[in-house]
């Protein structure tokens, strides 16, 4: 009998393992065990949150692929793939392998579908930088991801990074990236044809990341040898080479699947490709390739060594494709075959050590879990503004915002990532939005990801829409048309009814907005248990989105581009204060509620200002969001030290007017002779339009409440995150 | 004209270089693989910009003993056009194609961004487009650019013009602000910054495209010469 | 002065595919026989101290705080 | 099987950033009585030979081609 101390520490519950001894008719070998705890896992199994990621829409403007590991759509005849994962437990623990790994991995899941990667990006979050361990943190997380995305030659192009307690003791990770390929030559994920051979092509596999699964160790085997679980290190040379032999070997169109191993290694790349397929599979444990002597079946089997792949290939054209890996000096080797019985049955030494029902380890069960308002939200929620004092220097306030971490320039993160090579990369990170070329077209790409977790703590639903709201908006400030989207929603134990109801309500915000813009979700991924002892993290759903620019000509950056341009407000000013981060970083309070949305205005200021830079009215774009305008506005002219000369938005109290963060709200600029059409569009589209002022000299004027020179402005914000490191 | 580029596992820029020698600047062009041992009548071989066996002991140090070297090297010795871009200076330095060697950049990060250069010399194969002192808008992306040569390597690179390309705001902390030289013979070039991602006016600036230029001038006079 | 010198390896049971790689350019170098090779860091501190032991107890504390990362790698201190 | 131990140590004349950054990174976190540091490698090579000196011969011919670079660095072989 399996002690339930074994099968506990796997993960599994009581009811789980009873169901798996059910299923197998018999106790299950420690293999198997170890095989149903990973694929039942949150981690590959989803079964907290697939009744809720139902609901995410599936289709949208542009023809949506939502497949098997990534998804994407379709542009004409090229295939967009994209994704985006989480490594925050990795990096938390290592943060530069953590992160490596984390790109590593996403990268896999993009060109196993075919598609050769053109573009990373990341959303990153951690503590304070006020404490040594988030500043460790925040370079070794850099470190990684430099480290791995430069090497293998794909631009990290944008991302973002906040800083907030609540991630002290659990950093968010979130790697997204985008390939490319023509819409014929994707590749599937799975496993079919009776006597395919499967080939295991890659690395060589190590005790790497085995986590809970040690605890077979004591189970069943001698102690003293050392079987502790270790730290998974990243190989970027070894990923590089394995995507192009990858490529190469998509190319002669033997490939019938392919699978990135990557959490849950072996396991997971076995069971889903065979149950994808329609089929079963056995492998042979004796032929994968060993770093170490000595492992077990059960550590074969889980075992996440990076850069390894499975590849179903047609029958008689394994040399062929053996071959090729030889050319990158890498393992390509037949480890098995495709059966008819809907089985993954491996072998190890001479024995059988798992046989199970593919279908039984690929679904995982489904629960339902109770979700409830947490009790204090409706007290945080209170923020009575007459009793925020106002500030009487402005000029003081701008200037603490501006160094703010969270709003300070990133410069001296994105420029220790390549952001160039593959020369596509036509609008380079410090814009709204990074754009690529697609190479043999006139048409472009562009990327960005946002989320801002305040909000969604004070109102998840609202949060989540604002979310998907501003991933849209900095898209079309630089050009684009919001195609589609991928997600990372990072949450707190969903054991916990309280944590449950914010993942409910954020999946319901984000269901609600991709629909209002219409588009499609169409990958995605689930990171429960950011906890740390002090409590759960901000509800994080990140929101990565790709949009398309018909002619790439017609592309927008976000800074002012000549004096005397006339500057213009889109977008309507409200009296809000709630969840912003001038409350945060000048009062030193968390409170109110989420700024308001309307999905249907927003859309208006959308197309007002998409048309706009089609018809070529204007010369930049850009979004208002943390920092409200005063911030907004000073990051349009810091690129070209074109300074502006702006008044106040009448209406509501000072503070609001420059720092509060009012949703759908876009400056832009223009030549005077473009004012009128604009506001003509403004007027035909029920959009507010308010005259700011104008761009020119070297200083930055807001009416009476801010005068400072441009420079500054320019030490403060750009020193804000680079003096910590 | 003709030109290779020569592909080592974990080489990245090989194909940027491809495509502006195909599409922008519109010549034959080829790969070459690492493990080629002999090449055929390529007027200019462009050793690209990547992580070459992912740089994994020092930048360029194993590529530098890839099949393809020996033949690379004849070629230069018998004035054959080289140029090496980044990790490409890298693997020259290291098959001592060129002198000197490549350190850390002073701050320890990888720096990714538009520098300005000063063209120090215009009697090269590679600089014959540009003038004497002009300024070039041209974007680095390296870990290890700080370049670096002893006293009298430094003297002697001075003596012999062999200076081509320097910074004008120092990024790495290389000697005499050194970003590109060329050996004494002048037909074999070391650039840190990326000509190839400053080409075509889409991406910020075309002020690389003369490299490239400058060569199929050079190459072409020569052959009418001949 | 003394001179510490602090040998920073990888833990064995960490993959270290820089030494790999390291291990097949020498094989193609034809070096034989070669079972393994393990990449780490040297690093060199001169510093005062009043004796030896003094010495060798402030490296080891610059190691565990900064120069080795013990998720990963193990190391050790000489005093020269 | 022998171990050989190679430390590849940049020369003397040459600037060394890191180690120059990392003794900041010393200095930072309280450090006192540091007069330099100096970063280099730590290469570990498990090889075949007959005896002691025929380990030592070949790990000093791998340093030489390969391991370090005679421009910047110097090297030194211990068989364990
Ligand atoms: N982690 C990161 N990696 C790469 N680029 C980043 C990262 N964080 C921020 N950036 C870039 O810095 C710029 C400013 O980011 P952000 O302040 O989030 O802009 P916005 O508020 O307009 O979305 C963007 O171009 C963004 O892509
Ligand atoms: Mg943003």
């Amino acid at each position: 009998m399996v002690k339930k101390e074994v099968y506990s520490a796997l993960g599994l519950t009581d009811a789980e393992y009873q169901k798996i001894e059910q299923i197998m008719g018999r106790e299950p070998s420690s293999t198997e065990l170890a095989m149903f705890s990973v694929e039942w896992s949150e981690h590959c199994g989803y079964p907290r949150s697939r009744n809720l990621l139902k609901l995410l829409p599936k289709e949208g403007k542009y023809p949506a692929l939502v497949g098997e590991d990534s998804g994407g759509i379709i542009v004409d005849d090229l295939a967009i793939i994209f994704k985006m994962e989480s490594h925050n437990h990795p990096s938390q623990v290592e943060p530069k392998q953590g992160a490596a790994t984390g790109v590593g991995g996403i990268i896999r899941d993009i060109f196993t579908a075919g598609a050769r990667p053109i573009a990373s990006l990341n959303s990153l979050r951690f503590g304070l930088l006020t404490e040594p361990y988030n500043r460790y943190l925040l370079k070794g997380v850099v470190e990684g991801i430099q480290f791995y995305g430069n090497c293998l030659g794909v631009p990290t192009v944008g991302g973002e990074i906040y800083f907030d307690e609540s991630y002290s003791g659990n950093c968010l990770v979130n790697a997204m990236s985008i390939g490319v390929c023509k819409k014929l030559e994707l590749a599937r994920a799975q496993a079919s044809g009776v006597g395919n051979p499967i080939m295991y092509v890659g690395s060589s596999t190590g005790r790497d990341g085995i986590g809970g699964c040690s605890v077979l160790a004591s189970h069943e085997f001698a102690e003293g040898e050392e079987k502790r679980p270790t730290v998974q290190i990243g190989d970027p040379f070894t990923e590089k080479c394995l995507i192009e032999a990858t490529m190469e070997t998509l190319a002669t169109g033997h490939v019938v699947g392919i699978k990135d191993m990557g959490a849950a290694g072996l396991t997971c790349s076995s069971a889903e490709m065979a149950y994808a397929g329609g089929s079963g599979m056995e492998i042979d444990l004796d032929n994968v390739p060993l770093r170490e002597q000595g492992m077990e079946a059960y550590e074969i089997m889980m075992s996440e060594s990076q850069e390894r792949m499975l590849v179903c290939v047609k029958k008689g054209k394994e040399k062929e494709i053996e071959k090729i890996f030889e050319k990158w000096d890498l393992h390509g080797v037949v480890i098995g075959y495709v059966t008819d019985n809907k089985k993954v049955k491996v072998n190890y030494q001479g024995k059988v050590v798992a046989d199970i029902d593919t279908e039984a380890l690929a679904k995982a069960p489904i629960y339902d879990m109770p979700a409830t308002e947490p009790e204090n939200l409706k007290e945080i929620n209170i923020l009575d503004l007459n009793s925020i004092p106002q500030p009487k220097d402005y000029n003081e306030v701008l200037l603490k915002i501006l160094a703010s971490p969270t709003i300070a320039s990133k410069a001296w993160v994105y420029e220790q990532y390549d952001h160039m090579v593959q020369v596509n990369t036509v609008v380079l990170p410090g814009s709204d939005a990074a754009v690529l070329r697609l190479k043999g077209t006139s048409k472009g790409l562009a990327a960005t990801t946002d989320c801002n977790s305040r909000y969604c703590f004070l109102n998840p639903y609202r949060g989540a829409q604002i979310a998907v709201a501003e991933a849209c908006r900095n898209l079309v400030c630089s050009g684009a048309d919001p195609a589609a989207v991928t997600d990372c929603l990072n949450f707190g134990n969903p054991e916990k009814p309280d944590r449950y109801w914010y993942f409910k309500n954020c999946i319901q915000g984000i269901v609600d907005a991709c629909k209002a813009f219409n588009v499609a979700v169409v990958s995605g991924n689930v990171s429960f248990y950011n906890e740390s002892p002090k409590g759960a993290i901000n509800p994080t759903p990140t929101i990565g989105m790709i949009g398309i620019l018909d002619d790439l000509d017609k592309r927008c950056v976000s800074h002012f581009k000549n004096a005397g341009d006339r500057v213009l407000l889109l977008g309507e000013t409200k009296e809000e204060l709630g969840g912003s981060e001038y409350l945060k970083v000048i009062h030193d309070k968390v409170a109110g509620d989420a700024p308001e949305l309307d999905l249907e205005k927003e859309k208006a200021v959308q197309k007002v200002v998409y048309e706009s830079i089609q018809m070529g009215y204007i010369n930049s774009a850009h979004d208002c969001s943390e920092g409200g305008l005063a911030v907004a506005l000073a990051e349009c002219c810091f690129v070209n030290n074109l300074g502006v000369a702006a008044c106040l938005i009448p209406g509501v109290r000072e503070d609001a007017a420059l720092f509060g963060e009012s949703q759908s709200r876009i400056i832009i600029s223009c030549g005077p002779d473009e004012v009128g059409r604009i506001e003509e569009l403004c007027v035909e589209n029920g959009v507010e339009c308010f005259n700011l002022g104008k761009v020119g000299g070297d200083k930055f004027i807001i009416n009476n409440s801010v005068s400072l020179p441009l420079e500054t402005l320019r030490e403060s914000w750009g020193k804000g995150l680079s003096k910590y490191v | 004209m003709k030109f290779g580029v020569v592909v080592f596992p974990g080489s990245n820029c090989d194909q940027d270089c491809f495509h502006v020698v195909d599409q922008v600047i519109k010549q034959p062009v080829e790969f070459i693989w690492h493990k080629t041992t002999k090449l055929d009548n390529f007027d200019c071989l462009i050793i690209p910009g990547g992580f070459s066996y992912g740089d994994y002991l020092r930048c360029g140090a194993i590529a530098r003993f890839s099949p393809i070297m020996e033949p690379v090297i004849r070629f230069a010795n018998n004035g054959g056009l080289v140029i090496g871009i980044c990790n490409g200076f890298q693997i020259l330095l290291e098959a001592g194609l060129l002198p000197g060697a490549m350190l850390r950049n002073k701050n320890l990060h990888f720096i990714c961004k538009f520098v300005n250069l000063r063209v120090e010399a215009t009697d090269t194969p590679f600089s014959s487009g540009y003038n004497k002192g002009q300024i070039l808008h041209i974007p680095i992306a390296h870990n290890e650019g700080n370049y670096y040569i002893d006293d009298k390597g430094l003297a002697g690179l001075k003596k012999n013009n062999q200076i081509v390309f320097r910074y004008v705001n120092n990024p790495n902390g290389a000697i005499d602000d050194i970003a590109g030289i060329v050996n004494k013979n002048r037909n074999v070039l070391g650039m840190m910054p990326h000509p190839e991602r400053c080409s075509e006016d889409a991406l910020g600036g075309s002020d690389g495209r003369m490299v490239w230029e400058s060569i199929v001038k050079w190459s072409k006079k020569k052959s009418t010469a001949r | 002065m003394f001179e510490a010198q602090i040998k920073v390896t990888i833990k064995k049971t960490v993959a270290d595919p820089q030494g790999l790689t390291v291990k097949h350019a020498l094989e193609s170098l034809d070096f034989q026989g070669i079972d393994e090779v393990r990449m780490g860091k040297f690093i060199i501190v001169k510093l005062k101290a009043q004796n030896e032991a003094e010495a060798k107890a402030e490296a080891e504390q610059m190691s565990k705080k900064l120069l080795a990362n013990p998720t990963i790698e193990d190391f050790t201190v000489d005093i020269k």
